[in-house]
């Protein structure tokens, strides 16, 4: 199990703050991510536009590539737009 | 001397310039980002990642301390609504030279707008719209890298 | 708005950034320059061409302005006599955009440093000797040309 | 009749603030230089390390080779050190 957590569009695209779900042994964000989509259409519209989405896993920022072993919370959220 | 808020609250640049001041350096450069009245916004709003923010904002502040002789900085943002006129960033860097204090304010309030965890909402009267990054803030960004 | 002034008294540079950001700008840098303490000086004297001086930080001011999108603008140059730790010169820019702000502030110190007539004397004790200008100033301000 | 004014370490090493003096036509600012480091001790000593010193004529920085003619306030001075 790893904590999602949302923010800004996506966060509203998606309706909630936060979820929990099921992750499988050697899953990357990206694979997390288009299961997610797959699964539900409000997924579907959130992550839409890949290249607009940014991550950070255990709050530090990674690469869609990153594997999810180990790994507490995941968060997704738009290009940051601070200051 | 590092200082990092994130506060809802509205901030005194003039009071946190003052407690540079008072450090006994050569230098301060500051920069101050606001809501501005000129592009038909009439307030915003700051989200942000609760427990990541404080940590991003203290690495970058811990950062420039390495590439520059800075014996203080200063790194407030503010999150939640802020109408048009008030201040949502100040950043500030402290040295006994110059050309450190600038390069290392303008290295600041540059990555901040890249590396930090905050999404901002512009509202035009009853409409609301969440900004875009802009490629020009990550080439700035890019610079310093 | 420029706002130019050559002053003895002891100026507040929070005060004048407060001034600033009333002005519905959306990005301020400031620099403020300060008697260090950390060289053994104790006090410094500033003198300067009295004749020459406003109008020499005027033209400074309204070059920044033909070169960047700068509705505001502030140099504040003290002289006469200074103990450690206190203001000499403050300088800001106000600006729509954070990359203008930044670089108009950066250009007012660097070439306030070779254009403008102020000298410069540094006592350390009863001991008192007049500044040395840098080559490093120069190649800084030669940047902007 | 030009009016002279000294700054900094040139009105120490002079000893006065400014001074009144004649000006030959087609005087330039080097010429009349070292006309006044010949009459004096003092102008000599101020004077010797012309890449130490700058000029402004009628408050407007000039080089030395600026012509006179026409000009009724010039200033000596060392390189500015203010900020």
């Amino acid at each position: 199990m790893i904590q999602i957590v949302y923010f800004a569009r996506v966060r509203e695209a998606i309706g909630v703050d936060g979820e929990q779900v099921e992750v499988e042994a050697g899953s990357s964000i990206a694979t997390l991510i288009d299961r997610l989509a797959q699964e539900s259409d409000r997924h579907s519209a959130a992550f839409q536009d890949r290249s607009k989405l940014r991550f950070a896993v255990d709050q530090k920022m990674v690469g869609a590539d990153t594997l999810l072993d180990n790994a507490k919370e995941l968060a997704i959220f738009p290009p940051v737009t601070g200051g | 001397m590092i200082d990092v808020r994130i506060q809802a609250e509205r901030f005194d640049s003039a009071a946190l310039l003052a407690a540079l001041e008072a450090d006994g350096v050569g230098a301060i450069a500051s920069f101050t980002g606001l809501v501005r009245s000129d592009v038909g916004v009439t307030a915003i709003e700051l989200e942000h990642y609760p427990a990541m923010t404080q940590a991003s904002l203290q690495a970058l502040a811990t950062e420039a301390q390495s590439r520059w002789n800075l014996p203080g900085a200063i790194i407030v943002h503010r999150v939640g609504k802020m109408m048009v006129g008030e201040p949502i960033v100040f950043v500030a860097a402290a040295s006994p030279h110059r050309a450190e204090a600038l390069a290392a304010c303008a290295f600041l309030i540059d990555r901040l707008k890249t590396d930090a965890p905050f999404w901002k909402k512009e509202y035009r009267g009853e409409s609301a719209a969440w900004v875009e990054a802009k490629a020009s803030d990550n080439a700035r960004a890019a610079n310093w890298d």
